[in-house]
């Protein structure tokens, strides 16, 4: 008799509710109790920590928290204190562990070559190398320190960035900083428009 | 912890383009209005969604409600031969009882194979629940299968080795076997009753015995088919009369189970093709039409002709098969008609409101 | 924040005028119970894109638009400028009235017709008197599905084989939390606690719409009222509608399925003895 | 937003999301609340159960509509003739808040002798110049006096310098005739310019039946007062429309007139649609802003020097007054060292913009190669972006492309899947972009602060780090920064000085060598230079180089060392004050309502009891309350300015001046300065339109930014070829361009598939049935979608005519579980003159069943 035959037997004589029954058990309740009920609990209970959060997709803000198990997320609900969604979510905001824990995320750098028909894999730190030398060369090639008129300018017209609604506040500060006050650039604009 | 997003994603796939699926439009050709609101015998609809599911059974089940049936009433019929009939009789007690032995054996494999976690068939005898035709018939088909045991090895030791001891242990176990044999061939007709499905539920009180009427004619149509396949039915005019008397209630039944239908307005399902056809020539005219004419001829010529029995057998065999067929499928397409069931529950004055 | 005890009722109060249709209730559910997505496509019923209860979605908001006729919402006469509209009604009656939104789930009926016609004792009734399908028992036998009166539980014939429905959140009640979807509600549509005071409140809350002008007002599934008919009622979840049952697929009065194993037995039984008297006569008879 | 900035003072929701639930009425308008925003429409809800009337003003009946008492349908696009409307009605029957308006805005003031409204020149105001089709705002000013704009923000806007101006603010309050009688008082103005407003002239124009529309008027005006506040709630619905500043504008003169702003249950509540929207404007990724407000320099504007550039931007009277302190401050922040006396502060290093580079003309400048590489922060233009056909066809000239998202989107996977690719219009072998599709992280995998829609800035937690090589836009930016600085580090070429010299360290923590967000807010917040302690508000800031402040409005967002005030999370108990001081930071200095000086009347003392809010304590001399007063905390409200000292800045504003940021303390009814396409809102047709103009000659806005080219093309007006009117949205199951809900099954199955909405009256013309596929077209391009036919689309009689409306939701393309054409190819590139935002939401278009057998002409084609 095969190991896993014997525990399935075992399980079913545990579970077996004709004796209960037969001492007088409810066989709409006790006596069909079965072990995964006398065991169940809700998950969150598996946490080892509780972040705070802020929903990621519209501007309402409504808080969440985050439950945690080591390095995986294993829910993510309303907070009850807060004074905007008081626990409560929309539907997106309640599928935000659908987005986090999605299969189809990306985790490794895209790269595309000039001419080429498919994705590459590619080190993330390769990229990031290669970025900021395309963005070096388009600069040096494009930039205008004073307009024809003298008018100083210090900008270059050839590289945009676009986005920053969905970021925080920090990240744009950043960008801002970086390619405003750093790089000359002038094309910045964000979803605030559209 | 397992997360849906590892499992597939299963939308019914939108067609492509161009190829949309035909489906109701509610507001197109209904002029301005509320298509939800719109519906049979003036109660509404909710897009003619179907109001409750159908369930899952098919042939399997079919098959069960016949071989179970037919096993549990040939167990009673031998009984009734073995206390009551003389020697002449022998035959049909020993093709009864191995008949409804056979049939022990094989509901339960028909029944698990329609589970969807046929591992776990021994949960059926986990507990019991009288409200459950379904735990009902799963202790009775126990039963029924341990004594037809008890009353085939009996009839084996007396066939094989001639011993009376088996003849007496067959007899005594064969009372009890053909109790649970009755209740084998009709429980199943309150099997179906006992759901939501229109046109089941409407006749709760007529399925059971028309089941039970066409168990037990199958059952003698099989015993004197198979006698007389073996060419050695010396019981063919009692076999006979026993078939009339089926016969004859199992028709009646089933004219009272359709007008009842109709009386609740549920009939729908059989009166549209090819049900209504099947219904009318195979399962009234087959199944009992064409037996009743032929073995009245037998039981009022006071004699019988081999082949008569034989057509008159096969036809009320295919017959009750098809029954079984037809009401269980029938069914389905009951359950999918939402007018059906909220003109069935409408209550006795209507909803209270509006 | 409800106190959840073992051995006290605990139910839903679905308020449909209170329901935005926004499907979070949706979301929330299979996101906490981790079912698979099971859309049947676009099905041009309005925004309802989920139709029907199954084994994998346990909330369903239907919607029924009535925005066409007025006099139908209300009983009110259209106003002069509706007609000029189109035909359509601008003044709305109050509270969610030409656009019904409804979240329906497993009622968890007060006798549960699946819990009744189960054979192995899967479907069992828990300490919260909710009704629960026990997965490690369930061996998809099926029956319950035809069983129910409301069509809502169901095989995961995609799945594991087993029979599937709302559990009102066993899980987390067992842990003192509410089920998932009466939290995520928004508009507090769907209210979680203990029966008692539930069918208390939602009595006040038809009480209050009647004063403020919606006549059409009523608990289905409520002591009672419709859909808690032939014992099946109470409904542990019931609801607040403004139009017929059916009008959300409900029916008004459905009967409890077990109240024919008796009389159907009985009769089978009867028919039985009868033939068996006959068989007996031929077999008597035939003896020489 | 301009409009709210011109009106008001500060571009942003001027309420709390929660503070809806003390209206007496809501106005849901430009906006589908319930669906976009159900979780602050729940406040709505608690509004309605204490027996507030809501009324929905919309082009479609949507989930919004089925919970309104009142559903008033218009015409796409016809906004401001209703609220124009309301203004009138209003006005005509004398049912404004007299003491309110006539003291807290510039209703008495007196507008320049040779100032004309639209009424008068048919559609157009005094100083139009055809020539540069452009107006001259000289005429618009109050009599004898340059008036500055009322916020930075918009006069770097305004497209001409006022004209010579005897008078400054700072020499005496603006001229003013209390009797209203003058007739160039904004009263009279009001009146002139609206008179045609009728309910009649609204039900012609906007086909909302005129008793509906009286219905509405009389519910707001009946909900305002001393007792009683109405609160108006709208989203892009307004603003994505060559005249949304103005429609929004008018808002704010009805809120203004009937006493609404400042006060508790008032308010315009401006709903964003992305997480940190309001964020990204106050820290703007915007080409035109610097953070907190500050204008961009501009090579078209007296920004030669810093010197030039405070003088052109600082207004000497109110708040703004102050500007000097937040450039210099911010100059500190970006460039550390590197700013002092000697070099401006660095203000050369800042990039001087040259026209409008916002994202339509981006686009175009992409397609006209231009740009030659692209940074996209989780955005899919493809899908989000108008006239999505000529995006598709100009991203090939990049000659370099970084993509940083959650999943690949349309824009990262155009030049292989879309359907100019199907067409053969995009070879992959021609396309010399490189492109990089970087994974990003979420909120939860990274910590930092979103700025929701009424301006509260949250802190989220890093909870676990991010799956792979998944990364913060914190991480890749300031990484990109750290190799940008070591590759110029030995140039010494002057261009390279502000790379250089950029202020770039940051502490790092974890094996993914993360930059510190908390490090990063503190420096937004500001600190003392050169010893970095953290200032604890906007007031402590110089304009000596001693202090330093990524961004002012947010000082106080991190006031101590250890003091994160954006991730406290203590919410007022109930029956508590209800403001929620204790959580989160809502700028500026934690304040949850704008202007709420008005709450009281000119005295000080509460409007009424059940409106009680902020007031003066005459014991403790100052400004108390259940919220930070947005007030001088002890200017008692009898206060005067002396003028024989000719005063700035706060001094200059008495105690009865709630609207702090603008010149002369009071709302702008009339605004003077700060929009391009006048004072006065005016009803201008879409600039594609069924209809003509009925209450003018001058057809659409003329000053809105047009792009009309071969690859850009407009449908003239009642173009017949292009009948219907189309508008474009949102639906609750969905985000923006879908990426976030598309590919997440729970979601995706709730909206499965694209559609578009026609009323049953059209789809019958047509031969339509529900579900059919269906082309819609437009000069642009074509798509195929399938139809849901419902009645919730009514056909509008305009002008006489039966106009049919159809409705398209635009978050579709072809990844994920639910896919569909893109909307959005359908749209042209046109826009507000103030905001250059897109006009998405009315614009004319055709209709056909579509033949099974003809060929796939649109976008969409599902994931295998």
């Amino acid at each position: 008799m095969s190991p896993s035959l014997q525990t399935r037997l075992r399980g079913a004589l545990r579970d077996w509710s004709l004796p209960r029954q037969l001492v007088g058990a409810d066989p709409a309740r006790q006596a069909a109790e079965s072990a995964a009920s006398r065991r169940t609990r809700p998950r969150l209970e598996d946490a080892d920590r509780v972040g705070t959060s802020i929903c990621p997709y519209c501007a309402v803000g409504c808080a969440q928290l985050i439950y945690a198990k080591g390095n995986d997320v294993i829910h993510v609900e309303g907070d009850p204190t807060s004074p905007i969604n008081q626990g409560t979510l929309c539907p997106k905001g309640a599928a935000t562990l659908g987005w986090m824990l999605n299969p189809q995320r990306l985790t490794g750098v895209k790269y595309r070559a000039p001419y080429s028909d498919h994705w590459e894999e590619r080190p993330l730190e390769w990229a990031m190398d290669r970025i900021a030398q395309l963005v070096k060369q388009t600069r040096d090639e494009t930039f205008v320190g004073h307009l024809p008129d003298g008018t100083t300018a210090n900008h270059t017209l050839a590289i945009a960035e676009l986005g920053g609604a969905t970021l925080d506040n920090e990240e744009n500060y950043l960008i801002k900083k970086l390619c405003g006050g750093g790089l000359g650039m002038v094309w910045i604009e964000n979803q605030a428009r559209v | 912890m397992e997360t849906p997003y590892g499992r597939p994603h299963r939308p019914a796939p939108s067609p492509t383009r161009g190829e949309g699926a035909p489906r109701p439009s509610p507001l197109v050709g209904e002029g301005l209005g509320t298509s939800a609101l719109r519906g049979v015998r003036g109660i509404p609809t909710y897009y003619g969604q179907p109001a409750i599911k159908a369930g899952h059974y098919r042939w399997l089940v079919v098959s069960y409600l016949f071989v179970g049936g037919l096993a549990g009433a040939a167990q009673l019929i031998a009984a009734i031969a073995d206390l009551l009939g003389g020697r002449r009789d022998r035959a049909i007690v020993r093709t009864g009882r191995y008949l409804a032995l056979g049939g022990a054996l094989l509901s339960p494999v028909l029944l698990i194979k329609d589970l969807h976690t046929p591992s776990r068939w021994y949960n059926m005898l986990r507990i019991f629940r009288s409200t459950s035709p379904m735990s009902i018939g799963s202790w009775t088909l126990a039963a029924f299968g341990a004594l037809s045991g008890l009353v085939g090895l009996g009839q084996a030791l007396e066939d094989l080795a001639g011993l009376a001891v088996g003849r007496r242990l067959a007899r005594l176990s064969g009372v009890p076997a053909a109790a649970a044999g009755a209740l084998m061939s009709t429980y199943t007709g309150t099997l179906l009753a006992s759901t939501s499905v229109p046109l089941w539920s409407t006749a709760d009180r007529l399925l059971p015995p028309l089941f039970g009427a066409s168990a037990a004619a199958s059952a003698t149509a099989a015993i004197s088919l198979i006698l007389e396949l073996a060419g050695a039915n010396r019981g063919r005019r009692r076999l006979a009369w026993l078939a009339l008397a089926c016969g004859g209630a199992q028709l009646a039944l089933a004219r009272a189970t359709e007008r009842e239908w109709r009386r609740q307005g549920v009939a729908g399902p059989i009166e549209r093709e090819p049900a209504a056809s099947i219904y009318r020539y195979g399962v009234l005219g087959l199944g009992a039409a064409v037996p009743l004419a032929l073995n009245s001829v037998q039981a009022l010529a006071c004699r019988g002709w081999r082949t008569v029995s034989v057509v008159a057998a096969a036809a009320t065999l295919a017959g009750g098969y098809l029954e079984r067929a037809l009401i269980v499928l029938a069914g389905r397409d009951s359950a999918g008609r939402p007018g059906d069931y909220f003109h069935l529950t409408r209550g006795a004055h209507g909803p209270t409101i509006t | 924040m409800i106190e959840i005890v073992p051995g006290r009722q605990y139910g839903f109060f679905t308020d449909t005028t209170l329901c935005i249709g926004c499907k979070a209730c949706e979301v929330a559910c299979k996101e906490w119970n981790l079912l698979p997505a099971d859309g049947p496509g676009l099905t041009g019923n309005s925004y309802d894109n989920t139709a029907a209860l199954s084994a994998t979605s346990w909330r369903h908001v239907a919607f029924i638009e009535k925005i066409g006729d007025p006099s139908a919402s209300s009983g009110q006469a259209p106003s002069a400028g509706s007609v000029q509209a189109g035909g359509r009604a601008t003044s709305m009656p109050p509270f969610q009235s030409n656009w019904l939104m409804m979240s329906d789930v497993c009622k968890h009926c007060e006798r549960a017709a699946c819990l009744e016609a189960c054979p192995t004792g899967a479907l069992f009734r828990t300490e919260f008197d909710t009704v629960v399908v026990q997965q490690d028992i369930c061996n998809g036998c099926g029956y319950c599905v035809p069983a129910c009166p409301f069509g809502v539980i169901e095989l995961d014939l995609l799945g594991d084989g087993k029979a599937h429905k709302c559990t009102l959140c066993y899980d987390r009640l067992k842990g003192g939390l509410e089920p998932a979807c009466a939290k995520a509600c928004p508009t507090e549509s769907i209210q979680f606690g203990e029966l008692g005071d539930l069918q208390e409140r939602a009595g006040r809350r038809v009480g209050e719409l009647l004063e403020r002008g919606v006549p059409e007002a009523y608990l289905y599934g409520g002591p009672g009222s419709p859909g808690a008919t032939d014992d099946i009622g109470p409904l542990h979840a019931f609801f607040l509608l403004i139009d017929r049952p059916e009008v959300y697929n409900l029916p008004a009065a459905p009967s409890l399925p077990a109240k024919r194993v008796r009389p159907g037995l009985l009769a089978g039984l009867a028919t039985i003895a009868g033939l068996a008297l006959a068989a007996a006569a031929a077999f008597a008879a035939g003896k020489e | 937003m301009p409009s709210l900035g011109a009106s008001f003072g500060r571009g942003a929701a001027t309420t709390a999301q929660w503070d809806v639930t003390n209206a007496d009425c809501v106005v849901i308008m430009g906006s589908n609340m319930a669906e976009n925003h159900p979780i602050a429409f729940r406040f709505v809800m608690q509004a309605k159960e204490k027996g507030a009337t809501i009324i929905h003003v919309d082009p479609r009946f949507t989930r919004t509509s089925a919970l309104a008492d009142l559903y008033a349908p218009l015409r796409a696009g016809s906004d401001i003739a209703f609220l124009g409307g309301l203004i009138s009605y209003i006005l005509e029957r004398d049912l404004w808040f007299k003491e309110y308006a006539l003291n807290y805005t510039n209703l008495a003031t007196v507008v320049e002798d040779d100032f004309k409204d639209a009424s008068q020149l048919d559609g157009l105001f005094s100083g139009w110049d055809a020539e540069s089709r452009a107006y001259r705002v000289d005429s618009w000013q109050y009599q004898g006096e340059a008036v500055p704009s009322s916020s930075a923000e918009q006069q770097a806007q305004t497209t001409e310098p006022y004209g010579e101006k005897l008078k400054r603010p700072s020499d005496g309050p603006p001229p003013s005739d209390p009797s209203l009688q003058h007739p160039n008082c904004v009263y009279q103005i009001l009146r002139r310019h609206y008179a045609a407003y009728t309910p009649e002239m609204v039900e012609r124009v906007t086909g909302c039946p005129k008793e509906t529309f009286v219905k509405v008027a009389e519910a707001v005006a009946r909900n305002s007062g001393r007792e009683r506040t109405t609160a108006w709630c709208y989203a892009v619905g307004w603003t994505h429309h060559t005249t949304g500043v103005q429609m929004i504008r008018a808002c704010a003169i009805i809120q203004a007139l009937l006493g609404n702003i400042g006060r508790p249950g008032g308010g315009i509540l401006a709903l964003r649609g992305h997480s940190s929207i309001q964020g990204s404007t106050d820290i703007p990724t915007l080409y035109n802003l610097l953070p907190g407000y500050l204008p961009q320099p501009s090579a078209q504007r007296s920004h030669r020097t810093f010197k030039d550039y405070l003088e052109a931007e600082q207004v000497p009277t109110g708040w703004w007054a102050n500007f000097p302190k937040y450039a210099v401050s911010l100059l500190r922040a970006w460039y550390g060292e590197g700013a002092s006396p000697d070099n401006e502060w660095g203000y050369q290093w800042l990039p001087k913009i040259v026209g409008d580079h916002s994202q339509l003309p981006m686009m175009l400048a992409i397609g006209d190669g231009l740009i030659r590489g692209l940074l996209l922060i989780g955005q899919n233009p493809v899908v989000g972006g108008h006239n999505s056909h000529l995006i598709r066809k100009g991203l090939p000239n990049l000659d370099w492309m970084v993509v940083r998202e959650i999943f690949e989107n349309e824009t990262a996977s155009y030049w292989y899947r879309s359907p100019e690719v199907e067409r053969g219009e995009i070879r992959p072998d021609q396309i010399k972009t490189e492109i990089f599709l970087m994974p990003a992280s979420l909120a939860g995998e990274k910590e930092g602060t979103f700025t929701n829609t009424h301006r509260l800035v949250q802190w989220h937690d890093r909870v676990v780090d991010p799956p792979g090589e998944c990364r913060s836009d914190l991480w890749f930016f300031y990484h990109l920064g750290r190799r940008l600085t070591a590759l110029h580090a030995d140039s010494d070429d002057p261009k390279d000085e502000p790379i250089k010299n950029l202020s770039w360290e940051y502490p790092v923590f974890g094996a993914h060598v993360e930059p510190s967000a908390e490090a990063v807010l503190k420096e937004i917040n500001g600190y003392t230079w050169p010893d970095r302690r953290q200032v604890a508000d906007y007031q402590e800031l110089k304009d000596d180089g001693t202090t330093a402040c990524g961004c002012w409005i947010y000082s106080g967002v991190f006031p101590a060392e250890d003091h994160n005030q954006a991730r406290s999370r203590v919410p007022d108990a109930p029956g508590g004050p209800g403001t929620h001081l204790g959580w989160g930071f809502a700028w500026p200095s934690n304040r949850r309502i704008l202007y709420n000086r008005a709450s009281a009347d000119p005295d000080g003392q509460p409007w009424s009891e059940r409106k009680r809010y902020v007031w003066w304590d005459a014991e403790q001399d100052k400004w108390v309350g259940r919220d930070d007063p947005d007030f001088v905390a002890d200017k008692p409200p009898d206060y005067t300015p002396d003028w024989s000292k000719r005063p700035t800045g706060m001094d200059a504003l008495d105690g009865r001046s709630p609207f702090i940021m603008i010149a002369d303390g009071k709302s702008s009814l009339f605004v003077p300065a700060g929009l391009k396409d006048g004072p006065l809102p005016t009803h201008y047709e879409p600039v594609e339109s069924p209809a003509r103009n009925p209450l003018y000659g001058q057809q659409d806005n003329p000053v809105a930014k047009k792009w009309e080219r071969p690859d850009n093309p407009y449908h003239a007006v009642g173009d017949p070829r292009y009948p219907y009117v189309i508008t474009t949205y949102r639906l609750t199951e969905h985000h923006a361009g879908g990426i976030p809900t598309r590919l997440v099954p729970s979601t995706a199955e709730l909206q499965p598939e694209g559609f578009a909405e026609i009323p049953p009256e059209l789809a019958r013309e047509k031969g339509i049935a529900n579900l059919d596929w269906v082309v819609i077209s437009t000069a642009r391009g074509e798509i195929v979608t399938r139809a849901l036919v419902t009645e919730r689309l009514r056909p509008l009689e305009i002008d006489g005519r039966r106009i049919y409306q159809i409705g398209m939701p635009w978050h579709f393309g072809w990844h994920g579980y639910a896919t569909g054409d893109i909307a959005n190819t359908l749209s042209a590139i046109v826009g507000d003159p103030n905001t250059s935002i897109h006009e998405g939401k009315a614009f004319t278009c055709d209709l056909r069943k579509r033949a099974v057998s003809s060929q796939l002409s649109g976008d969409a084609g599902a994931d295998g």
